[in-house]
């Protein structure tokens, strides 16, 4: 049991705010969230800088083109960019954390030439096209269909929940390439160009009333066979190689930042005289428990990570059963801090606890994560 | 940073698991419950001979030498196995009250208004910062009222006069005991999650075995789901040393025990509301427990005090904050 | 919406009043909960002098030597007994509660005539064997078998959570007259004698450390033909029809008391200091909320039972399941309000507290109730 | 005792259902939610001259001359329904401000620190026990600042001087008040029970309705086990008008809006997350209902003064009490 950091890690960690600590000031103003070319352009920009700094791609592996850091290297990334309020990964989160690394897990060396190296140098902007409207925690049920036309697929069907879809060169696409299989058996995984004829993106707007999702419809789309990762119906296994890689990362930056958020809702309250409520007080108290945990939990998973090598982990469902549930808490206790101000949208944390409102459905919800953990960790068997 | 047990603490764990199964396995527990929790003072000088109080004594005192993390690594097996006695208070007294190392001596403490644990059969009590032994002890003991214990494997006595509570402004050893403490309900909240866990695949109701539905599957998921940020916190805490950690590891293996136990039983049904299961020794101890050495108010009091950007130790970077932080991907 | 009573009910009320006032100062004090020849005197007396006073079966019908009382005034009767302290039910539960209606719903005229009258009269006292040990929750696929010889069935197998069964005369039983049959159809109501050869009693401890319940093992037990109530292999319909007879009336009692636990626990807080504590108070005031609602919930039930004759209600689960939790939290808060003391077994409350733990669990735990109301309420489709 | 729905009561309340379905059905409500909650004073006037807002006045003045029952029947109509406007605070008014029993007057109402709801389009505002109208309240709205208000169907304003609060001593009204907003929150509650379950039917995953899976089954019971004791309260309050009979409505009310919008939420999955469903805002109108006249902590506090053996509706009797209740049949 180990929490100091290695001499390395320490450097590493040094170097990394060193640069921070001289990069960010010179930043220009973060952009409206509702200019989506002005947020790309901005993401894209703070991506090339990391590139130009060598931080980018640090968990990708080095053959791929990153800096193959370890999993604690990562961690403290995280850690540092999120508290010197650094960008965050915005735009590039779909070709940074899922589409890159399929691409270079199972990608041809064509492909891995053709993809990788734009997304790390922020040139190119991915989506990501697996949810349909019929096909939520069942992702597995999705009915998008590509017909073989010669060398290439014709497409059509419907996606959901497509962030950036507005701005992006480039979707990972998952498509039904054979109906009579069985239903993990008959799905392929393209590479989509956003400007091939026949896509319609429509922005989705939340209960936040923000657009940063979208509608995806697609109607007779072609698509190049070689745009193809892995063999054909073979792509439920080539996505899921990349969506269960998980080195414990996934939450470091946010945890911190709940942290930093708890912190700052105790002053508040402090100020407004909302301390006094013993009820309130003693519930922001069990928080600071609760995120000190979880944030333990992280480096644990995380050293997990580190000696077994970055072996799928199951302990990320736990994880993101719990935290789905403590965020959710913290941002309805930041509403009691809030007081009567808790209505004004444009108060501090006010559109957080709305966003904060889908993480206990987001990337499989918490009865789904329930199954996960109950079947696949605790081995009670299959059922409903 | 590698925050995972060595090998070194992976065997002192496994040893003592393999020795509890071995000096206390069901047997000897049910017979401890017949006996209404009165100690076997063979079992004593077993774990004393086994390192178990001298753990953290530096060698050249005749002690073990090792740490609090090997320490909790011990206490969590110790509530795994519902091990009786008061085990926190004679860890913490060995090298101040002799025979405690060695286990020749049961010590038990007075802790704030609570009822004292094996006070009739106790060599020493630990009061504040020092210890009663021989004729001030007797007097102490002459003094109290035993009551009828809630949990079979506690005698428990109410002492003439309440000693003010300590949690007001706990010192040193309040926090390492309220550590083990907190060792002990993570180890009773990973074994109840095990028997549940057991129990639901093990018995069928409606054609299937329980743990096939959902209801009790989630259940199951949710145990899991508090014993595993418990055993961050205990373990992150026991490397720390650090006060508001500390407390923050009690509350939640608290709660871990506590209502892991309350699951359990659930999921037991009608035969978990019996005495012959042992899912209420888990419950009753996990209640006994959560009320000693930090208990919830006093606990998230303290937390609350360490929570604001200027306080230490807050956890806070001092650095300009950026906005929301990221909802994780779309797709 | 009328919450004020006919002046028929009121007056029940007040002779009902009057006579409790002239005649529970008179009882001799409670017997010893270890004490179950004790136990069964003083209840079987107690039901001797309601039955004397023209109380004894007051839901009954008429025509089975009850008072036929309305719903309403059977919840007048349980209140006011609660509230004046009087005896419960005790012993003569199974009897009065359910063996008793199901014979005067399902039974001959002879068999009513035999059963009926001593179980008025407190001569008699029934016990229940339903439960097994492999059937908890599915009580359905219960084993003990009947095998038909002349005229008598001859039983064995095992029975659990039988409630008096060392001074019962009587126990309603169900057993399986037909294992080829479907689980529901092949099951038989009899009333076994207890005094009858091949029954073992054995008390089962519970984590209370009481032993208000039984195992009770059947070694071919033989009972006559003519004790069953029903058609042969109809005894799963017998036994429902009464099981699920619910006028609302079933937890008055239970409600009336937690609301003057609840009262008690505000004045011992007052007193002991821990009144000052906001998260306890609140606490506290919440529950007032809640058994004020029960108790209007109750209410509202009975008046639907009353509207509609006593249709079998579906509201009794709702009820259930919210007041098993309540009470729960009900004793948790009690031990907050004991604090120290919450851990001596001889306080007040605290063997409560312990047998409150069953009230998820028993009849129906919470997890089958929420099917129940899932399915038959609302009426969402069958699964698990 | 005949605690249930009369004939009348019956008639009144799907009368107002049919009215409300004809008059604000979901293209209204869905346009009344693009223009920001802004009232339709042809709508406002029609719930007028159905006697929405003069229920409760006397033949003779005008009213319909029905009591709290009545009302509470049609505000959980209007809950249901998602019906914006300040209606609570212009039934109050009826008789006191002119205009308002008609429906030709909107009027809305200072709640302690609160921000007003609808008051750039309000013709009077009550303050305490008077109302500020004409020149007054011109000056009221002009010392006022527009919140981008969190429920999208009502707009809100900070009031210059955040008025004290009123929760400390209330009066009949503000109990009125609270009960009718408690019977929003009921229809709010129901109606997010019924979204669920239909949605659950009908959402098909993993080969089956996912009403079909017990995660999502008893969800959806816990919100009924919800909503029907909070009916029963509310509706008990309004028959006694006991203001602690009131106060307990309002808290399971506000209990079982929130949270049965928040399970309805979950059940829908990520559509619930969208801006289209309804869900959303039952959810966002639920939490302005619960702060809004007589909120949590105060509701709490005033529920716990209520307790003790020695207080007056109390509930208690004063006679002996008798030990521990029946734990019910074993079998």
């Amino acid at each position: 049991m180990d929490l100091t950091y290695t001499e390395a890690e320490e450097e590493f960690r040094r170097r990394l705010r060193e640069w921070l600590a001289g990069t960010l000031p010179g930043l220009p103003p973060k952009p409206s969230p509702d200019d989506w070319p002005a947020r790309r352009a901005y993401d894209t920009a703070w991506q090339r800088m990391l590139y130009d700094a060598g931080y980018a791609g640090l968990h990708w592996p080095v053959d791929a083109g990153g800096r193959g850091a370890t999993p604690t290297q990562h961690l403290i990334y995280l850690e540092e960019t999120e508290k010197a309020g650094a960008p965050y990964v915005g735009a590039n989160f779909v070709g940074l954390l899922h589409a890159g690394p399929t691409v270079a897990a199972e990608g041809t060396a064509g492909q891995r030439a053709r993809w990788l190296p734009p997304v790390l140098r922020g040139d190119e902007v991915w989506c990501q096209g697996f949810s349909e409207p019929d096909a939520g925690s069942d992702l597995a049920a999705l009915r998008t269909r590509a017909v073989r036309d010669g060398d290439a697929y014709v497409i059509s069907g419907a996606k959901i929940w497509t962030s950036h879809a507005e701005v992006a060169d480039w979707c990972e696409l998952l498509v039904r390439t054979d109906p009579d299989a069985p239903k993990h058996r008959g799905i392929s995984w393209l590479a989509m160009p956003m400007d091939a004829p026949g896509i319609t993106v429509r922005p989705l707007r939340t209960l936040a009333g923000s657009t940063e999702f979208a509608e995806m419809f697609l109607d007779e789309v072609r698509v190049p066979v070689r745009n193809r990762v892995g063999a054909e119906n073979d792509g439920w296994r080539v996505t899921m190689v990349t969506l269960s890689f998980e080195r414990g990362t996934a939450f470091v930056g946010e945890v911190v930042a709940c942290r930093r958020t708890l912190d700052a809702l105790a002053d508040e309250a402090r100020r407004n005289g909302r301390w006094d409520d013993a009820v309130l007080r003693r519930r922001l108290g069990r928080l600071n428990a609760e995120f000190r945990a979880l944030w333990r939990l992280t480096q644990w998973n995380v050293a997990e990570s580190e000696r077994t090598g970055g072996v799928p982990g199951t302990g990320g469902s736990v994880f993101k059963l719990r935290y789905s549930g403590a965020r959710q808490e913290l941002y309805e206790a930041a509403a009691e801090v809030l007081g009567a101000d808790a209505f004004d949208v444009d108060r501090e944390w006010v559109l957080d606890r709305l966003s904060s409102l889908s993480y206990t459905i987001a990337a499989g919800t918490s009865q789904i994560q329930r199954n996960i953990v109950a079947e696949r960790i605790l081995g009670l068997p299959k059922g409903r | 940073m590698d925050f995972q047990l060595s090998d070194d603490q992976r065997a002192l764990r496994s040893g003592m698991r393999d020795l509890l199964d071995a000096v206390f396995d069901r047997d000897r527990l049910r017979a401890a419950v017949e006996r209404g929790g009165t100690l076997d003072r063979a079992l004593w000088r077993e774990l004393g001979a086994a390192g178990f109080f001298a753990l953290r004594l530096p060698e050249e005192a005749g002690g073990v030498g090792l740490g609090l993390p090997e320490a909790v690594l011990l206490f969590e097996e110790a509530g795994r196995a519902l091990l009786p006695g008061p085990l926190v208070a004679t860890h913490l007294a060995a090298g101040l009250v002799k025979g405690a190392a060695e286990g020749e001596a049961v010590v038990t403490a007075v802790d704030g208004d609570l009822p004292v644990a094996h006070l009739a059969e106790a060599d020493a009590v630990l009061v504040g910062a020092g210890a009663l032994v021989g004729e001030p002890l007797r007097a102490f003991v002459a003094a109290a009222r035993p009551v009828r214990s809630v949990d079979p494997l506690t005698p428990l006595h109410r002492v003439a006069g309440r000693t003010a509570a300590t949690e007001a402004c706990p010192g040193a050893l309040d926090y390492e005991g309220a550590l083990l403490t907190a060792a002990e309900q993570l180890g009773s909240a990973a074994r109840t999650t095990e028997t549940a866990v057991q129990h639901a695949g093990d018995r069928t109701q409606f054609g299937s075995p329980i743990g096939s539905f959902q209801a009790v599957k989630h259940l199951c998921a949710d145990m899991l789901a508090r014993t595993e940020p418990a055993r961050a916190a205990v373990y992150a805490a026991a490397v720390t040393g650090d006060p508001v950690e500390i407390t923050a590891a009690k509350l939640l293996a608290d709660e871990a025990a506590v209502r892991n136990a309350r699951d359990c039983l659930q999921i037991h049904g009608g035969m978990g509301f019996t005495w012959e299961a042992d899912v209420h020794l888990h419950l009753k101890r996990a209640w006994l427990r959560a009320a000693a050495r930090l208990g919830g108010a006093a606990a998230e009091e303290l937390l609350a005090a360490g929570l604001g950007a200027a306080r230490p130790g807050s956890g806070s970077s001092a650095a300009p904050g950026g906005g929301a932080p990221e909802a994780g991907g779309g797709g």
